[in-house]
């Protein structure tokens, strides 16, 4: 049926099963709608956020998700610019599509629950007219809906690949075209992902009154510039590589040689240790000299079980130190198990990460007096964030169906 | 912008609170919400979603009976005169609100606000409250809304203002008089309605001034002054664990 | 086919490219957000002119003064102190600053209503004009004056010190009822103890400004004791530090860490109740150690001495009695939980300070105090010599305002009206009667031994406010009809059969006749702040409209137009006195003036002083000198009751002449109700008759009321050794009754006593107001002081076990 | 199927005057048509002739209250002071007498320059500073009638009032304080 849209030579599951698929997908994506038009229509008082607790779930995943696809301005560096000098990085030409719809997904899909977590959205291009040149959040919004929209014209080319679209002269011409001038966006997009990942850690940094937060100054910058925007090169690139294992396992075809998963290991591996030796310092700088400045000991930041000190653990040790080890060493490499959850536990650690940033920032008391607090999210903050994850889902199983996203496919799959 | 202390007009606006003259009688948070048209909920019991710009802390000296005491602590915005900016004025993405270089006041302006909230992130002082519903009140109780502060919408973040239509309203008669309009006096409704008169309002910089002597006077701290936020509210007590509280690990 | 598509894109690319370059999108933006400022349902406050006008404030009797900011004349947007008033010189309490909230709350009543249905049915009421309303209740009173049933019409006022207070009694002796009540307050017993030991009736009064040593038993001072302006502004003065010293030293004797505690100089906890034994443990030692005033007690106290009574039987004297060894320190430590040295340390530093005055209030929720008690705190002011001229302790002084007509009543009438008094029925007699507005109820349940066939609530909502309220519903079973005053749909307004409302205390004409434990003399006027609304009616004015329809003696006896011109004349008289004169500065420190200072008057005549009082200023006169007041047999301050003889209450026991410890016991198994129940105040939860309105309900601790939870206060210890951890549920229960709670473990209490806030648990109202915690009047209960017969309550016997 | 991709129409010079007509139309649309649909066009509750008034000042009319504050458009009261009764034969002033001042009602009249609730606007420190009323006011000296109120549909507020952007220029020309607080409340 949909035969004619279908890459050639490759092969795909049937449509009705593709459609069931898609629309489980689209239901989930629809029930997140949903709740995000409650809290439009209804305001935010049905959300679990409070006076106490300003930021919340949608911010923890919009830092998540960002962080996560910054696998796909990374990846677009490393290709298209260092490949040059480091012909080994040429061998991500394999992924350079996965990635870029992968970080597309995230962006987009980023924006809109931002749209969600202001009390007045039909305001929200105020930033944009009344900017304030010191806000991190500033910056934050013009790099991210920039690099979207970047990411978008990174998109369009591969779309235009589609074998019926492709045959449209002016649109296999305008797509031939964008391929050529590929290198400059991906790296304005190198340029402006850097910027606002380091902002989006400056978000946090330099909240000089709430000491759990707060990092004193690095150059102009608060550490937690560098920390973020390490954090994310050294997680987006395994969340890429994770999306393309998933999609293997479900398809049930190879895409990729393995040799690719090895390269990311090793990138993620050298980025990840870099990362997490500087994260030690900062945490220690912070909790023997940075805090005690403001009188806070390490114990006053931590309250279990919500805001324990295991969030610290699992996300320095288990999900830092640990995958980097792993990674580093070959054997590690070579063994797909040990690789992938080392993966994963890179994501899950810079999500703790984004977490602990934003959320357990605001639970502890920072006046003598205050007491703590436990903020619960609601429905209403779920539902958009499982209908972001849908989203991403949905859009890059159809990329894969009707897209050449992987050159390597076909040969890797020789059709008996 | 200069260092703390800036102010080109040699004014600046701060309150000093004395807690052993407070009685805990709170009007001075029921006159403040009458003067700034401050909504309210049915139901005002879950204080993380209550509005309330003078808001009142219990502060206690964890003692046994009968050796036990506390004190109640009034605490409107800070308005901290911390260097280049205040907390919340430096991360606020759309200027919503700024530090008014002239006289230190941090204004908030509704209609400006897009209610990200980062300022109540910022603020550790919790003076800023966000509008999770549509401000609403009984038909009847519309009549005795002010003109002189506008009401506030859905979304949108507010806080103590040191009663800023006050000063505008004093310097706009000065201007009519022909007086100097930085040398004009005004109270914010919290300090006119507190029966004990434990709250000063006034110049910091003027040493003569009740708020100049008193900032200076042994009992006098702030609160979380390890921060560095430099507050311009000022409180006095005789008790060394009251002191104690107001700045962690004093 | 393809074609137009292709076309159209072009065009519409051209379209897009164009609108670009017009205004559309970028008017369009900056618009949406403009009109995203003015939502339909976000009001816009009227502008215009801004002007304030000064009254004086009639919430609550402590007489302040304060000033309304209005728009354009026309609406009130802010209530304030008032400088220039000696009260509460410019300071406001938070149900002032809160004021508005009743004036324009939505519950308040448009326009008489009668109730079509069975009583307490909300959809039962039915509106009716002024006319109709009158004409029934004035048709009731006169069919029953004319079945010679008078006496069964009954009237409850809350509202004292104002000359509606004296337009009822005038009334109700015009129409020959008795029954003519006021909610009880700790004043009644003060009153009497003023008319046993001075043969004044008359309150007390206390120099507190110019005290330098306040020693309190129990009073809450900063939590609505007496005029509570007046109080926060005394407590400034205390509070005025010179060389690192505080100008007045406080002292607060209670069982709870209560605010006054909490601010007070030393805090002196005691076992709930025993306070007056701590009062009389000081005597002990003041007389023991000849610490007291004695030129004082030698020439103006009576009975410190051994007396002879009628009989000529001779009497033990106070002197005698307080060195009784159960008065000890030692005796007193065991009753009260403090110890001995400590209470050495009181009475001598008490007895050296120069200008000390003992403060109390024997009761919880305002009520008179048993009456031993009010006797012994007196005691030891008296043997401090406060009482003398110039002394911290005197007597509200009466204000010269203009009399009410003489009634042209024969004497028999009058004397028999008095003995008729349903609360006068009870047996035994009660020997020192006065107030007793829960004998009345008591009475009137029983229905004899005649019914109340009307009563007329002003002011005040018994219904929920006053303590052990189901005496209040009890009586109302009986009563016939039930007539409602009040300005909102309150508790008590939802079980009238006719509601008659009053203007709101902001909008109408009152005045408060001297300030509650004031020293020198005051007096002030109340005018609108506004033009009250076509459906309300001043009830001074629907008591002359009754008055004349009545007509004969009733109407002789009310002759006035309307309330402002009764007023008006009653400014007169006080003018025509030529005594006092007007507080027109700021800051007056009348405190300052001493009994016999001259002052001159600063008004020309009647109108000029009506025209000053209604413009927001108070008329004020020198304070009294209690000694030259005294109308006992024996001339002086009577220390021992020689008085009570007279009065029937002969005994062979010494103990009933003299102040003693008395406290009665409350009702209940110690082993099944374990542990004792008391109410406190607070200054952020009205506790009166009026609710709290949601600007205080802000201010209130979410661990003394979450959502419709009150939480109850328990030490840790005790809430241990119960099993209960802080807001654990909890089922509180009284011989009164049970109500849910939960728990706030409060190291300020007391172990084995549970505290609970007064205010809370209403019904009525709005959803701002209603379904707020439980009720504390609905579980505490009131016991019967035996020589005063006025209800009073220190503890109520109770049970908290898990829910 | 095959046909479409010899259709030449919608290529090259066509599509090119194609995208024109539509470019040219949005234009016509967004300058002329649109500014039209966005205002309509309200008017004053009834005339008011300020030629007609010239016997009295302005600051008859438009004074200072003792508290800084101006008083703008007068209300009814004032009218009152002089028309009592008619005083000349205009419907217009008829309208007055009978339908407001008799009834003692408020005349609805939209204010031109009417701001919104959040901004703070003295007249006094402008007339201190020599700011002359027709700097924001349109000149009233020789008005016979009120002209045309044009309220944005969306907004609600007046064509004619004047935006925050003109006071921010007026301020920093003059150097004068541009914080936000010094105008919102």
């Amino acid at each position: 049926m949909d035969k004619a849209l279908i890459p050639d030579g490759v092969k795909r599951c049937p449509l009705p099963i593709f459609a069931l698929w898609a629309l489980l997908l689209t239901a989930v994506v629809g029930w997140g709608v949903w709740a995000g038009g409650m809290v439009l229509y209804k305001a935010m008082n049905i959300t679990g956020l409070n006076d106490y607790f300003g930021f919340g779930f949608y911010i923890t995943i919009d830092l998540a998700i960002i962080a996560l696809g910054a696998g796909a301005f990374f990846t677009g560096f490393l290709y298209y610019g260092l490949s040059r000098f480091f012909p080994a990085f040429k061998e991500l030409s394999k992924v350079i599509n996965l990635s870029v719809v992968v970080g597309f997904l995230c962006y987009t899909g980023a924006i809109v629950i931002l749209l969600l977590e202001l009390g007045q959205p039909l305001r929200s291009w105020f930033p944009y007219w009344h900017p304030n040149v010191h806000s991190m959040l500033t910056e934050v919004i013009f790099c991210i809906t920039c690099y979207a929209i970047v990411l978008t014209i990174e998109y369009i080319p591969i779309i235009l690949e589609n074998r019926k679209i492709n045959e449209v002269r002016g649109a296999h011409v305008f797509g031939h075209t964008l391929h050529e001038l590929m290198a400059i966006f991906a790296l304005t997009g190198t340029f402006l992902s850097f910027f606002h990942q380091g902002s989006l850690g400056g978000v946090a940094g330099v909240l000089f009154a709430r000491p759990f937060a707060f990092r004193t100054g690095f150059f102009i910058w608060p550490w937690t510039f560098f920390l973020f925007v390490l954090s994310a090169i050294a997680s987006g690139p395994g969340f890429t590589a994770l999306v393309c294992r998933a999609l293997e396992k479900v398809s049930g075809r190879k895409l990729v040689d393995r040799s690719v998963y090895d390269l990311f290991g090793k990138i993620v591996g050298v980025l990840l240790s870099v990362y997490i030796v500087l994260k030690i310092i900062d945490t220690l700088y912070w909790a023997f000299v940075l805090a005690p400045s403001f009188g806070f000991k390490l114990s006053d930041f931590y309250l279990g079980p919500y805001y324990g000190i295991w969030l610290l653990v699992a996300e320095i040790l288990i999900c830092g130190v640990l995958p980097a080890a792993i990674l580093l060493s070959p054997k590690g490499r070579s063994s797909n198990g040990l690789l992938f959850s080392s993966f994963i536990l890179v994501c899950i650690g810079v999500t703790i990460n984004r977490f602990v940033m934003t959320v357990q920032a605001l639970a502890t008391p920072v006046m003598p007096f205050d007491r703590w607090e436990i903020y619960i999210p609601t429905i209403y903050e779920w539902a958009p964030g499982f209908a972001l994850i849908a989203y991403i889902i949905l859009v890059i199983s159809i990329s894969y169906r009707y897209l050449p996203l992987f050159p390597r496919e076909k040969e890797l799959n020789p059709v008996r | 912008m200069s260092e703390a202390g800036h102010s080109k007009s040699g004014v600046l606006y701060g309150m000093v609170i004395d807690l052993d003259k407070c009685t805990g009688c709170t009007a001075c948070s029921v006159a403040c919400q009458a003067e700034n048209n401050v909504s309210f909920l049915p139901d005002e019991s879950n204080k993380v979603r209550s509005i309330t710009w003078m808001e009142i802390y219990w502060l206690q000296n964890g003692k046994d009976y009968p050796d036990y005491q506390f004190t109640y602590l009034p605490r409107p915005c800070m308005h901290c005169n911390s260097p280049h900016h205040s907390p919340c004025t430096f991360v606020c993405p759309v200027n919503a609100t700024q530090r008014d270089e002239e006289n230190g006041i941090v204004s908030h302006i509704y209609p400006r606000c897009i209610g990200c909230r980062y300022c109540m992130v910022a603020c550790p002082y919790h003076a800023r409250r966000f509008n999770w519903y549509d401000p609403s009140w009984p038909q009847t109780m519309e009549t005795m809304l002010s003109p002189e502060v506008s009401t506030r919408m859905r979304g949108v973040v507010e806080k103590c203002t040191f009663c800023n239509h006050r000063l505008l309203q004093a310097r706009s008669k000065a201007f009519a008089d022909g007086t100097d309009p930085n040398a004009v006096i005004y109270t914010p409704a919290c300090a006119a309605a507190c029966p004990t008169k434990a709250i000063a309002f006034g110049n910091l910089l003027d040493a003569k001034s009740d708020v100049g002597k008193l900032s200076k006077d042994p009992r006098a701290f702030r609160i979380l002054e390890k921060l560095k936020t430099e507050p311009k509210v000022y409180y006095l007590s005789k008790h060394q664990w009251v002191h104690k509280l107001g700045d962690k690990g004093m | 086919m393809k074609l137009g598509r292709r076309a159209f894109l072009q065009f519409a690319a051209g379209a897009v490219g164009g609108t670009l370059l017009t205004p559309i999108p970028w008017q369009l933006m900056d618009d949406s957000a403009i009109w995203s400022q003015n939502w339909w349902f976000r009001p816009s406050p009227e502008r215009g002119e801004i002007t304030k006008v000064a009254t004086t404030c009639m919430l609550c009797d402590g007489g302040c003064g304060i000033q309304a900011r209005l728009v354009n004349k026309n609406r009130a947007i802010l209530l304030e102190g008032n400088p220039k008033n000696p009260v509460n010189a410019g300071g406001i309490c938070p149900l002032g600053a809160a004021g508005l909230q009743f004036f324009y709350a939505p519950y308040r009543i448009a326009q008489p209503m009668k109730q079509t249905k069975k009583r307490g049915d909300a959809g039962g009421f039915q509106y009716i004009n002024w006319d109709e309303a009158i004409a029934i209740v004035s048709a009731k009173l006169a069919q029953l004056k004319a079945e010679g049933k008078a006496k069964t019409v009954a009237c409850v006022s809350g509202q004292r010190r104002s000359s509606m207070d004296d337009m009822w009694r005038q009334f109700f002796m015009a129409y020959s009822s008795p029954n003519f009540f006021r909610m009880p307050a700790q004043t009644d017993s003060l009153e009497l103890a003023s008319t046993l030991t001075l043969g004044q009736h008359a309150p007390f009064a206390f120099a507190l400004e110019s005290a330098t040593y306040v020693l309190s038993f129990g009073a809450n001072l900063l939590e609505g004791w007496g005029a509570p302006g007046r109080m926060q502004a005394a407590y400034r003065l205390w509070r005025q530090e010179s060389g690192g010293k505080m100008r007045t030293k406080v002292v607060q004797v209670e069982s709870r860490c209560s605010m006054t505690a909490c601010k007070a100089d030393q805090w002196v906890a005691v076992t709930p109740g025993a306070e007056a034994a701590l009062a009389l443990g000081i005597a002990h030692i003041l007389v023991k150690e000849n610490l007291f005033d004695s030129d004082f007690v030698k020439s103006y106290v009576f009975g410190f001495e051994d007396w002879t009574d009628a009989q000529g039987k001779s009497r033990m004297g106070f002197k005698n009695l307080i060195q009784l060894p159960q008065y000890a320190p030692e005796e007193t430590a065991k009753l009260t939980g403090v110890e001995a040295s400590k209470i050495r340390e009181l009475a001598k530093e008490f007895a050296a300070s120069s200008n000390a005055v003992v403060v109390w209030s024997d009761s919880s929720a305002n009520l008179p105090g048993n009456i031993y008690h009010d006797l012994s705190y007196l005691a030891l002011n008296a043997l401090k010599g406060n009482l003398k001229s110039g002394g911290t302790v005197s007597l509200v002084p009466s204000v010269p305002l203009e009399p009410l007509p003489e009634l042209q009543l024969d004497a028999v009438a009058k004397r028999g009206l008095e003995e008729l008094r349903l609360d006068r029925q009870q047996s035994p007699k009660i020997p020192v009667p006065g107030n007793d507005f829960y004998a009345f109820l008591d009475a009137a349940s029983k229905g004899a031994p005649y019914p109340v066939n009307v009563l007329m609530v002003h002011e005040a909502n018994p219904v929920h406010s006053l303590p052990e309220n189901k005496l209040f519903q009890a009586a109302l079973e009986k009563v016939g009809f039930l007539v409602s005053f009040s300005s909102y749909m309150d508790e008590t307004a939802q079980q009238a059969d006719l509601i008659l409302p009053n203007h709101m205390a902001l909008e109408r004409y009152d005045d408060a006749i001297g300030a509650p434990g004031v020293p020198h003399a005051y007096y002030a006027v109340a005018s609108p702040i506004l033009k009250p609304g076509p459906g309300t009616k001043h009830t001074g004015e629907v008591v002359l409209a009754l008055a004349k329809s009545l007509g004969g003696n009733v109407g002789a006896a009310l002759p006035w137009k309307d309330y402002q011109s009764y007023l008006q004349k009653r400014v007169e008289g006080l003018a025509a006195s030529k005594k006092g004169a007007v507080a027109e500065k700021p800051d007056m420190e009348l405190w300052k003036l001493q009994p016999g200072d001259l002052i001159s008057a600063n008004y020309k005549d009647g109108a000029d002083l009506w025209k000053k009082l209604t413009s927001g200023s108070s008329w004020y006169d020198a304070p009294v000198d209690a000694m030259q007041e005294v109308e006992t047999a024996s001339g002086k301050f009577e220390i021992a009751l020689s008085s009570l003889e007279s009065k029937g209450l002969i005994s062979a026991s010494e103990l009933v002449y003299l102040p003693h410890f008395a406290r009665l016991s409350p009702s209940g198994d110690e082993k099944e109700f374990p542990l004792l129940l008391v109410s406190y105040p607070t200054m952020n939860i009205a506790n009166g008759y009026l609710p709290n309105p949601i600007f205080m309900t802000k201010t209130v601790w979410d661990f003394v009321l979450k959502g419709k939870d009150l939480f109850v206060e328990l030490n840790p210890q005790t809430a241990q050794s119960l099993g209960m951890a802080e807001g654990s549920r909890a089922l509180l229960r009284t011989p009164q009754g049970e109500v849910p709670v939960r728990v706030h473990l409060f190291p300020g209490a007391r172990a084995g006593v549970v505290y609970i806030v007064e205010g809370l648990g209403h019904t009525a109202y709005d959803q701002y107001i209603q379904d707020k915690g439980v009720n504390a009047n609905s579980i505490i209960e009131v016991q019967l002081d035996p020589v005063t017969g006025l209800g009073t309550v220190w503890a109520t016997r109770a049970q908290l076990r898990r829910a | 199927m095959k046909e479409e991709n010899n259709n030449t129409s919608g290529k090259g010079v066509m599509g090119g005057i194609i995208f024109f007509a539509g470019f040219i139309l949005a234009l016509i649309v967004g300058w002329v048509v649109f500014p039209n649909l966005l205002y309509s066009q309200k008017m004053q509750p009834m005339n008011f002739s300020h030629v007609a008034h010239q016997d009295s000042t302005c600051e008859d009319c438009h004074a200072f209250r003792p508290d800084g504050t101006f008083t703008g458009v007068p209300r009814v009261e004032k009218c009152k002071e002089c028309h009592e009764s008619p005083m000349g034969n205009t419907e217009d002033e008829r309208r007055l007498v009978e339908d407001f001042i008799q009834k003692d009602l408020e005349i609805p009249w939209r204010i031109y320059s009417w701001q919104p609730d959040n901004v703070f606007y003295s007249h006094a420190p402008h007339k201190a500073k020599g700011v002359e009323c027709v700097t924001c006011h349109r000149d009233v000296s020789k008005e016979k009638s009120l002209p045309v109120f044009k309220e944005n549909r969306l907004t609600g507020y007046s064509k004619q009032t004047m935006g925050m952007i003109a006071c921010e220029d007026c301020h920093a020309e003059r150097g004068v304080n541009n914080e936000c607080g010094l105008c919102h409340k």
